[in-house]
């Protein structure tokens, strides 16, 4: 149950887009330890992937008096309206992970999609230089695959131009299914007679759907796969060696820093930030943090991180 | 509906169906006051739930004419999306006006409505299909549209029909019209009745019913304008409650789609041009998929691509625990509002006590079918 | 030529092949009540569907003169225009909608866009109360009722339309004497007003009251017009089955056992109105062999008692069930199977058949079980005894696979019989088994009841045919207002006036 | 169905619905052959499509009777789900012997479908309701069991039923011993008819029948054995398909689900268990998710979280364009089956020509909607 805010306890409400997926349930983990040492209460909700929802869920926090509300937008364009409300109920926004756009946030901290994808980008063709490409798109109707896809794009575009590497292909993945993600692998390898050599994936359940397609086809491990997020079983077949690289991005930092920001901005502290940027109605103050390639070499970081066992990565 | 001396006993019976409905909402309203130590029970929050139903509430209106007729619309979460997306478009885009805007929309959900209308009658096609069909396209035209991007932001005249609130007094007057509206109706069935020597119920129990509107309507306005006032959104849901109850329950239109969904081969051979009656009814949902695209778009401020996504799940849901027969031929448009308040009601309070979102899913599941159970129970008994 | 109303020449239809209507001339002058007889599957239906365009111009050959000109109609709307009412063997109400609404369906009273359900209610009272149904609330849905006062709805809903030629297709199949006599009245009133009727009925005594001219069908084929002067019922008969009928009721001798069957104190509440008896603590035995008939006028809650006897009454009842002496408990149509308790119900269309299952699927149904072999039903076995029920009961039918929708009325109820019969019933219920049958198969089920009786078979007949009753009945039992309010042992002194003055007699004290 | 003379008609009709439904096939597969390059057509793709297939093809194998019976089960995707993320966790985290694990997963199948069942049978909610109770509460508690994280790796003995293939030899004898066995059954019924003194057609004809199903057979068998062989979930398919099939068609439970759901009330009053009946029924449904499920577990070589989501909308989809009826009454499973090859082709064929998303969207929704046209529009004619 709610408990009357005040400042020595504040109440913090994190709205998150998605926790029916992995890495997000982490970071509500990291987050709620964090706060709660800090001395605050913290109301989690997932929007499931539905921006409506969130706006239903964040509103439902303003309504219950909460002090600050930090939120994982899952379209961070479509929060104006709510973020105006959360001001004049006088909570305190922090923007997490995606930036929320055209809305007075009081802060933000961030791996940055568009990063996320340059690197997807990047650890394919650090393995796969030249060759046929196919690209695996997010959920069509999700903004954040899109920045994933600009991002690709960003480092792929030149390569294309100068004929390096050829795409073959480009399909977006329904609800990041990747039973829909492995038949249109399937269906890529036939009408290429095989001839892929990298697929760049969005993320690593898109990226298991894909690989399984290779592996009937005796292909994982021969074709370079991205991925991100860094699933469990993403990271075991990077070690395995069936998928190329995973983006790490360190839960535990981001979670921390931004329980402390939020509560710092609850008690009228001032929080350390170490950019600002511009999300079209001012500029917001921003603590970002770089987000790790994940490949064979380095997944023992994962281990030092305490992010997984050692037998959960590397078995028994 | 409008009771009457003769119709006591079906008044009464279907009252008991909405007793039993409210009943259902009692208990979770009170259930999550108290586990929320009355912050759910807040006039704001209150304002706050009728808000979030408005958009489930608006294109539940008009499906469960669909469904009263036996048939179903999966297209509306999509086709909402779509109207909403292109709403933004030229918001955005081309800075249409906003009243040429809402006009452009309107006209174009009408026309999506009347196209899958046309399929289900003049085609013969299954509706279950021309609604996949629909689920599908128009999603995949606003995607095409939008280039799966989400548009913003919308001009400020535009998100006032979503986010505003009717002034106080205004909202007053409304409420005050309201009731001496149906007032009227109802002394005016009585004075009918009596010219044609038709049984009349004792005065003083007319007098009670409309006593007990009032309060009903009295409370509702008083609690919203404890908070800010009646939403935009929820004054647009209450007009269309009351229009499509009196379209269902007085107009020549109305009456044949309980025909239709009851006995569409009886119907026919009475003359009938059920073909017609269908096509109306799929414009009429098109219409409220353009109401609720508006909404929504004014609500997130955006045009999202997602929009909507199983927003025809969540109808078809609220018509069903309000009671309307899958079977077709009975079903109101008030249950379907209720229906859509349960739900609301359960995502709102769940959501207020930091549920885990997996025992949420749970509960609501549980509880959706623990409701329609509930209802069907005590209705049965009755 | 223009002195008729109605010519109708010539007129072809088919069903996927089969020649329903091959070539049948029908005429009819203004203010003229016509006959149309024929036997089951003859194709009276056809015709009148024909005229009235469900099957609208197109769809068959021929040629329809309406007040002399051609009528080419492409829908029912047109016809009804043109003055042309068919009241349909099957009903045709909207169960969901009130009675008034069901009256004016399709020519709803509007006031400022509004519905004026105060005029409905108004009229359409008046149109009940002209068939003396002024009891009935008009307020109502219409699946609050059932039986005779459906179709006394369905008829109050022709009448409201001006009608120059109203088209009655076995209206008094559900009505008893008296509201058969009420009925008939009006169309002799119409007549007055110059409103012509086509009449079909199996109940040639009707036929015989009502009809100037009679027209007679056989197979699809016309078989002759004649004025009813002319005519006797036996002609009639003639005409239709292609020989002489010489009894209508088979007599065979069979023996009364013991009392194998009884219930005692069955009281039925309304469904809706728990205050309201239905049938108020009727209580009788039957014997082995011996065939009970119950007599009463419509509304007296036959159908209730008997459903609530098989099990499936809907609203609150109490009954207690004998079998052999003891005492079983009938909590649904499943248990009363099981315990040899069959029964074919009143209303065919919502109770009896499965539309869109094969003649010979539907005549199987409860006991498919028994032509299981390893788990798979062996079809050749049931199409065997299919075919033999088909032949039996005379069922006309293209073939055993057709939908049993497609059938003619009278051929679907016998295909609901046979259905019961083949369930080796120790107790068989019939709640108003010849309904829509023609005289031929009527005879044929009769013997088929003697044909159980003498099995032993305790047989339950509940009848609005007041001679069918008697004809057949080795004791009747009458019922008014949900009351026993006679029993008598039909040997030969019973008339029809007795059952009706028990019937309408109240009781002074409940037994 | 198995024909026989007097039968003539009805097969003759449906044999016509069959064919226009293949008529619908063969255009989409020679236009995505012709635009592909013959790829499309190529035995390696066959095999693709049959498995792609295969899940949404067992879930609407039994989802066809569910309609049939007048019913709707919305929970088949979220069962899937739940199931075989079960059957990942029991093999991942407990290391359950694969056969061990099948066995409790098809049982938990069996129990939830079951259970559902009651909900519609004996409490009377209406299945919509109960279908989307299961939609939510069975994906809810996936995400409690899994905690939103796809659990990976299943062992190599669980993947060999989503992606092994049969070995040549043992294909190609089990596909003769399936047409001994048709062969068998059609001589048989034939002798028992003559037996019994019923028409029975002349024998060139019964031998004309048996040598096109001979061909078909072959045909697919020597497709997928030019590729790999048969893929095991296909193999599966075939094996529900005709158990299935036998189900519908000659036994009694099958009769009886036509009869529930043409008039459930005559069904009753026949003596006939009716609540049994679907009971029964939504027990099968459990048992194919079950399939489904472990299917898809394997096929994915891991347990994920969002597992068969729209699942549902795949089968009644399928179930639907195979000329299923949604007021219930009629329908086959083979049409069930095609169906689902219909759509898993549209997307097939699309992704290969590498459409963009948002025509794919709209090019499947029209061809959805045509296709089902076609088949009214042609059947109604014949
Ligand atoms: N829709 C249909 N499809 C196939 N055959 C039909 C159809 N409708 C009627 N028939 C056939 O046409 C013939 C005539 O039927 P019709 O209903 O006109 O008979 P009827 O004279 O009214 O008989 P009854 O006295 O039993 O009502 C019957 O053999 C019937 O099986
Ligand atoms: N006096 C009445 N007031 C209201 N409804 C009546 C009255 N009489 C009959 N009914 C309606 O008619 C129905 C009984 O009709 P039905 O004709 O089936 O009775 P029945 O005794 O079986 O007679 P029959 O078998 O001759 O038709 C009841 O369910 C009731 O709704
Ligand atoms: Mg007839
Ligand atoms: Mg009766």
């Amino acid at each position: 149950a709610p408990a009357a805010a005040s400042p020595e306890k504040p109440v913090i409400g994190f709205s998150i887009d998605d926790l029916r997926v992995e890495r997000w349930a982490r970071d509500r983990d990291y987050f709620v330890a964090a706060a709660e040492d800090m001395g605050a209460t913290v109301n989690v909700q997932s929007a499931n992937a539905d921006e409506q929802r969130q706006i239903q869920q964040i509103e439902t926090m303003i309504a219950q008096g909460v002090d600050a509300i930090v939120i994982v937008p899952f379209n961070s364009k479509v929060l104006t309206n709510t973020i105006n409300e959360a001001k004049s109920a006088g909570v305190k926004v922090v923007s997490y992970d995606r930036l929320i756009l055209n809305a007075d946030v009081d802060a933000y901290i961030s791996f940055d999609n568009v990063r996320v994808g340059e690197f997807q980008a990047k650890g394919v063709v650090d393995a796969q230089p030249t060759g046929n490409y196919y690209l695996l798109g997010g959920s069509p109707t999700d903004n954040n695959a899109k920045l994933l896809r600009e991002g690709q794009m960003n480092v792929l575009k030149p390569l294309v131009d100068k004929g390096d590497i050829k795409i073959v292909g480009d399909q977006w993945v329904k609800e990041w299914s990747p039973t829909e993600a492995l038949s249109i692998v399937e269906n890529a390898l036939t009408a290429n007679a095989n001839k892929i050599d990298a697929i760049v994936a969005s993320n690593d359940g898109t990226a298991g759907g894909a690989i399984q397609a290779l592996a009937a086809q005796g292909l994982a491990g021969k074709v370079a796969v991205s991925g991100q997020d860094a699933d469990l079983a993403g990271v075991q077949r990077v070690v395995k060696g069936t998928q190329t690289m995973t983006v790490y991005k360190p839960l535990k930092q981001i979670a921390t820093e931004a329980a402390k920001l939020a509560i710092q901005l609850v008690k009228g502290e001032k929080p350390e930030f170490n950019a600002k940027l511009d999300n079209g109605m001012k500029e917001v103050d921003s603590l970002l943090l770089t987000p790790t390639i994940i490949t064979k070499e380095n997944a023992q970081l994962l281990v030092d991180d305490g992010f997984y066992t050692k037998e959960q990565v590397f078995g028994n | 509906m409008i009771a009457s001396g003769t119709k006591n006993f079906t008044s009464l019976f279907s009252r008991y169906k909405v007793l039993s409905l409210l009943f259902v909402i009692a208990v979770i309203w009170l259930l999550f006051g108290w586990l929320t130590d009355g912050f759910f029970l807040s006039p704001r929050n209150f304002s706050n739930l009728l808000r979030q139903m408005a958009i489930t509430g608006m294109l539940a209106s008009a499906m469960v004419f669909v469904i009263i007729s036996g048939e179903i619309d999966l297209s509306v979460g999509s086709l909402l999306g779509l109207l909403g997306g292109v709403a933004a478009i030229l918001d955005v885009r081309y800075g249409v006006p906003v009243v040429a805007n809402f006009l452009v929309v309107i006209l174009l959900g009408l026309a999506a409505g009347l196209f899958n209308g046309w399929w289900v009658a003049f085609r013969g096609v299954p509706s279950f299909i021309v609604g996949l069909a629909g689920l599908m396209a128009y999603r995949g035209v606003l995607l095409g549209v939008t280039d799966g991007a989400t548009i913003a932001p919308v001009s400020p005249g535009f998100v006032i029909i979503g986010q505003a609130y009717l002034p106080l007094l205004v909202g007053d007057i409304l409420a005050g019209l309201a009731f001496l509206l149906i007032a009227f109706l109802i002394l005016r069935s009585r004075q009918k009745r009596q010219q044609y020597n038709l049984d009349v119920p004792p005065l003083w129990q007319e007098v009670a019913k409309l006593v007990a509107i009032g309060i009903v309507i009295a409370g509702i306005v008083i609690t919203l304008d404890d908070y800010r006032g009646i939403p935009i959104p929820v004054l647009v849901m209450m007009i269309i409650l009351g229009v499509f109850t009196l379209l269902a329950q007085r107009t020549v239109f109305g009456r044949r789609i309980y025909a239709v969904g009851s006995n569409l081969e009886a119907t026919r051979l009475s003359g009938v041009n059920v073909r017609m009656v269908k096509l109306m009814i799929f414009g009429l949902v098109g219409l409220m998929c353009a109401f609720a695209g508006l909404t929504t778009t004014a609500r997130l401020a955006a045009g999202s691509p997602s929009a909507g996504n199983l927003g025809e799940l969540d109808a078809i849901a609220s018509c069903i625990i309000g009671g309307t027969s899958m079977r077709g031929g009975s079903g109101t448009v008030y249950g379907a509002l209720i229906g859509a308040l349960i739900m609301a009601s359960l995502d709102n309070g769940m959501s207020m006590l930091g549920v885990e979102t997996f025992w949420q899913m749970i509960v609501k599941g549980s509880i959706l079918l623990l409701a329609v159970w509930v209802d069907i129970a005590t209705s049965a008994k009755s | 030529m223009s002195d008729y109303l109605l010519e109708m020449k010539g007129i072809v239809k088919e069903f996927s092949g089969v020649k329903a209507l091959d070539g049948i001339d029908l005429k009819v002058h203004p203010g003229e009540v016509v006959g149309l007889c024929g036997e089951n599957g003859a194709g009276k239906s056809t015709m009148m569907k024909v005229l009235s365009a469900v099957y609208p111009y197109g769809t068959w050959d021929g040629e329809i003169l309406w007040e002399g000109k051609p009528l080419q109609a492409a829908s029912i709307r047109e016809t009804e225009d043109a003055g042309i009412v068919i009241i349909h063997q099957e009903l045709m109400l909207v169960p969901e909608l009130s009675v008034a609404e069901n009256i004016f369906l399709g020519r709803e009273i509007t006031n400022g866009g509004f519905l004026d359900y105060e005029a409905m209610n108004a009229e359409a009272a008046r149109l009940m109360a002209e068939l003396k149904m002024s009891h009935v609330n008009v307020a109502m849905p219409v699946s609050h009722y059932s039986g005779g006062v459906l179709q006394l709805i369905e008829i109050a809903k022709a009448l409201g339309k001006n009608a120059k030629l109203l088209i009655l297709d076995e209206p008094s199949s559900a009505l008893s004497q008296t509201e058969t006599e009420i009925l008939l009245d009006l169309i002799r009133g119409l007549k007055h007003r110059n409103v012509a009727c086509v009449y079909i009925s199996h109940k040639l005594e009707e036929i015989e009251a009502i009809a100037d001219t009679v027209t007679v069908i056989r197979d699809g084929q016309f078989i002759g017009s004649a004025p009813m002067s002319e005519l006797t019922i036996d002609k009639i008969i003639n005409m239709m089955v292609g020989r002489e009928l010489t009894e209508k009721y088979p007599h065979e001798e069979h023996t009364i056992g013991d009392v194998i069957f009884e219930v005692r104190h069955i009281n039925c509440y309304d469904p809706l109105n728990p205050q309201m008896k239905k049938v108020d603590d009727v209580s009788f035995q039957v014997r082995a062999g011996e065939i009970l008939g119950i007599a009463g006028l419509v509304g007296a809650g036959r159908t209730e008692m008997a459903s609530a006897i098989f099990g499936y009454y809907k609203g609150p009842h109490s009954l207690e069930v004998y079998l052999n002496g003891e005492q079983i408990s009938v909590k649904d149509p499943e248990a009363a199977v099981k315990h040899g308790i069959c029964m074919v119900p009143e209303d065919r269309k919502r109770h009896g058949i499965v539309p869109l299952l094969g003649v010979g699927q539907n005549i199987t149904m409860a006991v498919l079980p028994r032509f299981t072999q390893g788990g798979l039903i062996n079809e050749a076995a049931e199409f065997a005894t299919i075919r033999g029920e088909i032949d039996r009961m005379g069922i006309k039918t293209a073939s055993p696979v057709l939908a049993i929708a497609s059938l003619s009325g009278g051929n679907q109820q016998k295909a609901v019989v046979s259905k019961m019969l083949l369930a080796n019933p120790r107790v068989l219920i019939l709640d108003e088994p010849t309904r829509g049958v023609d005289v031929g198969a009527k005879y044929e089920i009769y013997k088929l009841i003697y044909e159980l009786a003498k099995q032993g078979i305790a047989i339950i007949m509940i009848s609005s045919e007041m001679p069918e009753v008697l004809g057949i009945s080795d004791r009747v039992l009458v019922i008014g207002e949900g009351q026993l309010r006679g029993d008598f042992v039909n040997d030969g002194t019973l008339t029809q006036e007795k059952i009706l003055t028990a019937a309408l007699t109240r009781r002074q004290m409940a037994a």
